[in-house]
């Protein structure tokens, strides 16, 4: 399909929906409230605009179509259709958040269920479902922190101490949150350089906010020396555990000391990525931070599920309860897998991640840092020397890649990994299909050598051609909607 | 696949992870249930303990509205494609680009401004960000609330402003943002809105509007009485209540490069291809986000709602301006006649001269005693906000019968609340 | 995706679903019944059959995502979304068919009403709902021809009278029930040949089963006087009305005077064609025919609905009451449609098919035979000329024209109508919709006048290239199931 | 659009029609409603005067199954493709030409014959077509049938057959086909069929067997006993009950020229392409069809039910062969169980010696009082087949707690009727 803009498809006097119309007197609005010019969407039909988003569909490359393993850090994972099917139902679907207590009891139980298992998983006191995604989780766990150490008239801990492999959102919501961040870089061995922490740590230090395994998909075996590096000046240790899918059931949160941790429900428990959410983060908290939970929580009480604020609640960090869809999905799916099932899948993608590792690192230009550590549930790998070879960069080989139906990502900024690319295969894919995906890279590493203008060229294969991306960074020329683009690149 | 890598088993894998770290038991949870149709009569055990607002009849809102959800909104983010693709480029996710290109090129529209996100996770935080972005634009530390505020959402901009921005009642110099709700927690919408966003220019501070898109159909869009940003939730466009998972949050602003760059979120920007007359898509000013320079970076960005943008997009599509006007038309119908209903069947209705969209409220003897009353009698009847404040939520969704129906079961509640 | 063969994805040990086990004790089947080897099944993980399967899905155009007007006499219309959501409801998607009668009251009330206004539609005194589609309806009646006759003492009437336009079903299944079929072929007009229909008609004469407007579009305007001529030697006359679209309240089986008539509820009252099938086939008859109805029919009483066998009931033509699915979503068409929006469908379809009838006419090359009749809701045209001109057939046009994203068909067997392509382009099409369908067959018309062989060569733009059809008809090579593809072609 | 044709009105494309048979006025029907809520909201009042099989507790079945339908499946035959796709060429309907050859390339191997129809409507059409596909191959014109079958069933045969074949309870040199139904409507399986093959092919007539494919996991192919045609409905794998809504068709044969020729649905085969490796599809000796020479091919073609073929074909490709055996035998537990659990509950279980697949009939006083003593107990207990038979239909979905409550049940019901 050469899809046109919805716009351009636009007809006038065309409807795609009926609407209800009230056999009631019309309420007239006053000069100052009434909008004047109808607003110019498109007109279309039914069948028309769904025409339109079914191609749109089909040009978008899901888990569900594709090898979807090149989007290291983010655990896409295969997400039961069975699932869905609770979603739907409008026992889930047609509930609103403030319905007496008594008439939505089953929910409250999944949110009360879903809490017990991540408590079990995590080894933490309690658990929150209010974030609505794993940014968000992290976000609630710095308020948190903040919070507690305004209880115990700590207020001058100003500093957060990250890591540079951990996810940019540590460093982000510490700065949101009003804290300082210091960020630790890797030692010769691709840990976080301990000697650095013990250099930043202080009385100002609020928190560490640390991924393990970090993105390099290194485990820091340390751990437990940072978290009671930092709880010797007093400050607490938060754990972002978006990487925690090759680890699950093999360690815990509070084995290694940790005060806070939280989860991405979308990555590690199954919950479809839906274009970039909405998802759902959990946030676990140790006994002393309990009292600073967002609210409500979902308590059990002799007649049944309650709604409880805690006492020092930080408040809403969303809006109701959580995104309880995603909660019944993970729900669902913890409830099939059970104990042994949720190993297997720890175990399984960490082979599949060791397997994979041992057919990239055989193609000829393809390399990891700190070769030495293993790797647990993804790598960070670099085209470092295919690039001084070739010319051609990472993502020119990701685009490339693509030609051939699969999705391909560098790595977070800023490259501290020259010319990254980073692969997380999980528990959901074949060995046929890491072959395959390996075959792909290979396939493309071996163009860039014998034409590196023809991989630097890509796309052949898609939708579109290669997109001039110069506009996109000029202000004169940007157009991030509609009436922009019409406005400078059209009319004028 | 062990044996092709030379490792003895998976446990090689787990070297790393020091030996009093290890679980070495399995973890305490519930028994598997592994087969498809267990689960189902185990979800449903669960879920059949639920009443729905399709089972009783619901005046329920306060942030989460009953619009109707067009069966092509449900068709489309259901679609396999859409709803397990993630963050392709966009290239193999071409259609996702332009999905949500065209999803913030009809909010545009309908709110008159050239610039909105893709995306974040609710009106809440949209609030919270738009008043972020404003005082850092203007470079102060103080923000003025006007309209009334649910105390959740207040709850959470207390929260979210803290410690850089603090709040104020006094309009002067050092006021960075003046945000209004229209309509506001109560359903009333503002008069003159022109007004106050003079009176915030004449400070120096941005004006910045809180309001539900569906109501723009009818009433006018913001940025036409001097708005600088706009912000609010996109639920009541096509997204189910999902017992509050549907919620997503916009924000707009006009096309100046200082606003555009106090953005946190993706912005979708359309770019020509290789081949005349091709579009791709792209993201605008990526260098402002967490992504690209971390904590030196606008806030933060990550996973939020793009499906419900997309969502929403397929639901304005199918609307046109048409569909919009209607559905705002009926709801200030419906609206105006459950007030003229309740007071008539003996309920003080507040703010009963304003100009209410789709919410209002009743003063009660005992709000708990008077929702559990019409519990009772199947009816849900509003949301409780005080001790004697009921907020009570009719869409386009609601019949006149539906409406005469509350109105019956209000006056015999009253009445034997009286008695 | 070049997707393989499903066998071909296969390993062993691999599962997609896990199945209930019964904590009870095993049933031991004796030798002569057990399976002794296990059938050679594909063995995925069920990501991999979603993956398979959604790549199929997308390599397969239906009416949602291409301008579906080229499978003229299969009224391709659009089937609203909303529609699909009342059959998923386990309210009917779990209801069993012998259910006590007060647990299906709303079913059996659907199934009622949807006769009622089945019954408005054809002026027909009553209309089963039990045919599983239109050939199997256009059976049914035939069937209750060959009772009503035999209930007369009849059984000598051993000739159905058809003509070549309508569709081959009423041919064949007049063969099936055991009559020779007579067919009447065009007269100079383009209508059937009343003359030849005199010389047919006699004591022998069963029935006529006839389409109108046929499959060339054209309504016959003697219609009355061809069933008063069969009525004339006692004869019925039945009604074939998968062409109803164009004439939905402007004109009803009964105002001619038939005694059956039949419709399709996925052609004319939009339930998807789901592949083909399945479908729906509706029997109107006239009193005297009502006792010869399959059974039972759904009869309203102060109790409720209740189900009734009529006295002479041909008996059943399909398990249980029909394909309740189809008939729920016609049901929910013609109430969101109304008696105005039904003559709107009619008038819309036709309008439409005018105007891509005056665009197609000026391609050069193409025709249409009898182009002084008026056409109602579709056309036979011809590419006779083009093929004179060029040697490009028909059937290689099409194939063309699907690189180009949209369907396109010939016609029945035989062409009587030579390089025939008929199309039908109903009121769901816009006519945008209609000026790119008719702009893509001028573009091949003009390919095969510029270059033939590349038009004969097509597809170019499809999942696969042109096809060898020679080992389907031989019996040596053809492969009608996998294992019969190996047996001839990769064992040997 | 009238202007571009030089139309004056849409009256002008109605000239054909003559005055006398134009219907003057609007059609009788309800007035229609307009917005889809209203729609959804007109269905439910109607749907939700149903009670469906989850709410009840049912043990219905007698050729409708309530087995587990996948999630997947669904899935896939909700997908907008296919649902509204129909005849398109084997290019641009690739996928569906593929799909259906898949599906019939999995039955085959269940079936271990090399040919397999696109589905017809439902297992009576394809028993019929069976039959007289013997027939016309024996140039016979008799039928034996053996195994129990059901009234509605033999009833569509009777009519089906008509005129050409004619029932008969003697085996011999007249006969063109042995039937055997297997699975018997009591749910019994037959014993030692392979001699009622040899006796069949003995006197020259083919033996066609009809049977329930979810019972090949355990029992034997019967093309492995000696059936030269197989055939039944593939409602178990995959379809919901749907009020009947489910059925599909399927018949099988070996891979013989003069049996092929007698089929008279659609066959799929696969064909090379221009491009070596490349798979195409298309119809297998498509000039025995009525599609391609009218009442000359064999019976007739058209839509049937292919949806529900790729449907099966999902089924079965989920399943696998380890899953088709686990179904079966849960399912040959579940049936002992229950008929011992009924026996021990004071039911007359007919024929508890023989082997049953899903389904076995008690013996009662009074079938209705019966039934509707269980509907008061929210239990659908049975199918009534005459004044004092009832069908009793067990499958995977029930667990042994189902069948507790059912023989519990039954228990009490006949207690009542004897005291």
């Amino acid at each position: 399909w050469d899809e046109p803009i919805i716009f351009e498809l636009s007809v006038p006097g065309r409807r795609g929906l009926g609407v209800p119309r009230a056999d009631l007197p019309a309420v007239h609005l006053p000069d100052d409230v009434r909008r004047q010019t109808p607003p110019k969407l498109p007109e279309l039909a039914q069948l028309h605009v769904l025409r339109h988003y079914l191609r749109l569909s089909q040009q978008t490359l899901g888990v569900d179509l594709n090898v979807d393993v090149g989007q290291g850090t983010c655990t896409m994972k295969y997400s039961p259709k069975v699932n869905d099917g609770f979603v739907r139902d409008p026992k889930i679907a047609e509930l609103h958040p403030a319905q007496p207590e008594q008439t939505v009891q089953g929910v409250l139980e999944i949110y009360w269920r879903l809490e017990q298992m991540l408590r079990s998983i995590s080894g933490m006191a309690r658990v929150s479902l209010q974030p609505g995604a794993g940014s968000a989780a992290i976000y609630a766990n710095i308020a948190m922190i903040r919070a507690f150490h305004a209880a115990n008239g700590d207020s001058h801990r100003d500093q957060v101490i990250t890591t540079i492999f951990s996810h940019p959102s540590n460093a982000a919501c510490a700065k949101v949150a009003g804290y300082e961040v210091i960020t630790l870089l890797p030692d010769a061995d691709g840990y976080p350089d301990i000697e650095a922490l013990k250099a930043a740590i202080g009385p100002r230090t609020a928190a560490l906010m640390i991924t393990n395994p970090e993105d390099t998909g290194i485990y820091n075996p340390r751990i437990k020396e940072f978290v009671d590096l930092v709880h010797g000046v007093g400050a607490l240790a938060c754990y972002d555990q978006a990487n925690a899918n090759g680890i699950l059931g093999i360690t815990r949160a509070s084995d290694a000391g940790f005060d806070l941790c939280h989860f991405n429900l979308h990555k590690t428990f199954s919950t479809p990525h839906a274009c970039g959410g909405p998802a759902a983060g959990a946030c676990g908290v140790s006994q002393r931070l309990v009292p600073f939970l967002p609210g409500p929580t979902v308590d059990r009480t002799e007649d049944g599920f309650t709604l409880v604020t805690p006492e020092r609640s930080i408040g809403k960090i969303r809006p109701f309860l959580g995104v309880t869809p995603n909660v019944v999905r993970a729900y669902a799916w913890v409830m099939a897998m059970g104990s042994e099932g949720l190993r297997a899948v720890a175990e399984t993608a960490v082979l599949n991640n060791n397997y994979l590792m041992h057919k990239v690192l055989r193609i000829p230009g393809a390399s990891m840092p700190w070769a030495d550590q293993p790797r647990v549930e993804q790598v960070r790998y670099s085209w470092q020397q295919l690039w001084e070879e070739t010319g051609v960069h990472s993502e020119e080989i990701g685009i490339r890649a693509a030609d051939f139906g699969v999705h391909y990502w560098t790595s977070h900024h800023p490259y501290v990994v020259p010319e990254p690319f980073t692969l997380e295969p999980t528990e959901s894919y074949s060995k046929e299909d890491l072959d395959e995906y390996a075959a792909i890279l290979a396939h493309v590493a071996d163009e860039a050598r014998r034409d590196p203008a023809y991989v630097k060229g890509a796309p052949y294969n898609q939708t579109i051609h290669k997109i001039d991306g110069t506009s996109l960074d000029d202000p004169r020329q940007w157009s991030p909607t509609w009436r922009a683009y019409l406005r400078k690149h059209v009319s004028s | 696949m062990l044996e092709e890598i030379g490792a003895a088993s998976v446990e090689d894998f787990y070297a790393g992870i020091p030996a009093d770290l290890r679980l070495n038991r399995l973890l305490d949870l519930p028994a598997p249930i592994r087969d498809e149709h267990g689960l189902i009569r185990h979800m449903r055990g669960l879920l059949n303990r639920n009443t729905d607002t399709t089972e009783a009849l619901s005046f329920l809102g306060a942030g989460c509205y009953p619009h109707h959800v067009p069966a092509v909104c449900d068709e489309i983010n259901g679609r396999s494609e859409f709803l397990t693709a993630y963050a392709g480029e966009p290239y193999e996710d071409h259609g996702r680009f332009q999905a949500l290109f065209e999803y913030v090129s009809m909010m545009a529209e309908l709110l008159e401004m050239d610039v909105v996100n893709v995306p974040v996770y609710d009106g809440y935080q949209a609030t919270g960000t738009a008043l972020r972005m404003a005082c850092r634009y203007t470079g102060r530390t103080k923000v003025l609330l006007s309209g009334e505020i649910l105390p959740d959402k207040l709850s959470k901009l207390r929260d979210y402003l803290t410690p850089d921005i603090e709040l104020t009642d006094t309009l002067d110099e050092t006021v960075g943002a003046v945000y209004l709700e229209t309509p506001d927690m109560y359903g009333v919408v503002a008069r003159n809105p022109g007004e106050r966003a003079e009176a915030a220019h004449a400070c120096g501070a941005l004006f910045v509007v809180g309001t539900d898109p569906i109501t723009l159909g009818v009433l006018a869009a913001p940025a036409t009485y001097g708005a600088d940003i706009v912000c609010g939730d996109i639920q009541s466009l096509g997204m189910h209540q999902s017992f509050g998972g549907g919620q997503a949050g916009f924000i707009a602003t006009r096309d100046e490069e200082r606003l555009v760059a106090e953005f946190p979120s993706r912005l979708f920007g359309i770019a020509p291809t290789a081949v005349p007359g091709e579009y791709g898509f792209g993201d605008v000013f990526y260098d402002r986000t967490s992504f690209a320079v971390r904590e030196a970076g606008k806030e933060w960005v990550g996973t939020a709602a793009a499906l419900w943008g997309i969502t929403a997009g397929v639901y304005l599509a199918l609307m046109g301006p048409e569909g919009m006007r209607e559905v705002g038309e009926t709801i200030l119908a419906n609206t105006r006649y459950a007030m003229t209903a309740l007071a008539q069947a003996g309920a003080t209705v507040e703010r009963h001269d304003e100009i209410h969209f789709r919410e209002f409220a009743v003063s009660v003897p005992d709000a708990d005693a008077f929702l559990a009353d019409l519990a009772q009698r199947g009816i849900f009847g509003g949301v409780r906000i005080s001790a004697s404040e009921v907020l009570v939520c009719v869409t386009e969704r609601h019949s006149r019968d539906d409406i005469d129906t509350l109105a019956t079961a209000v006056g015999a509640v009253l009445k034997g609340a009286r008695a």
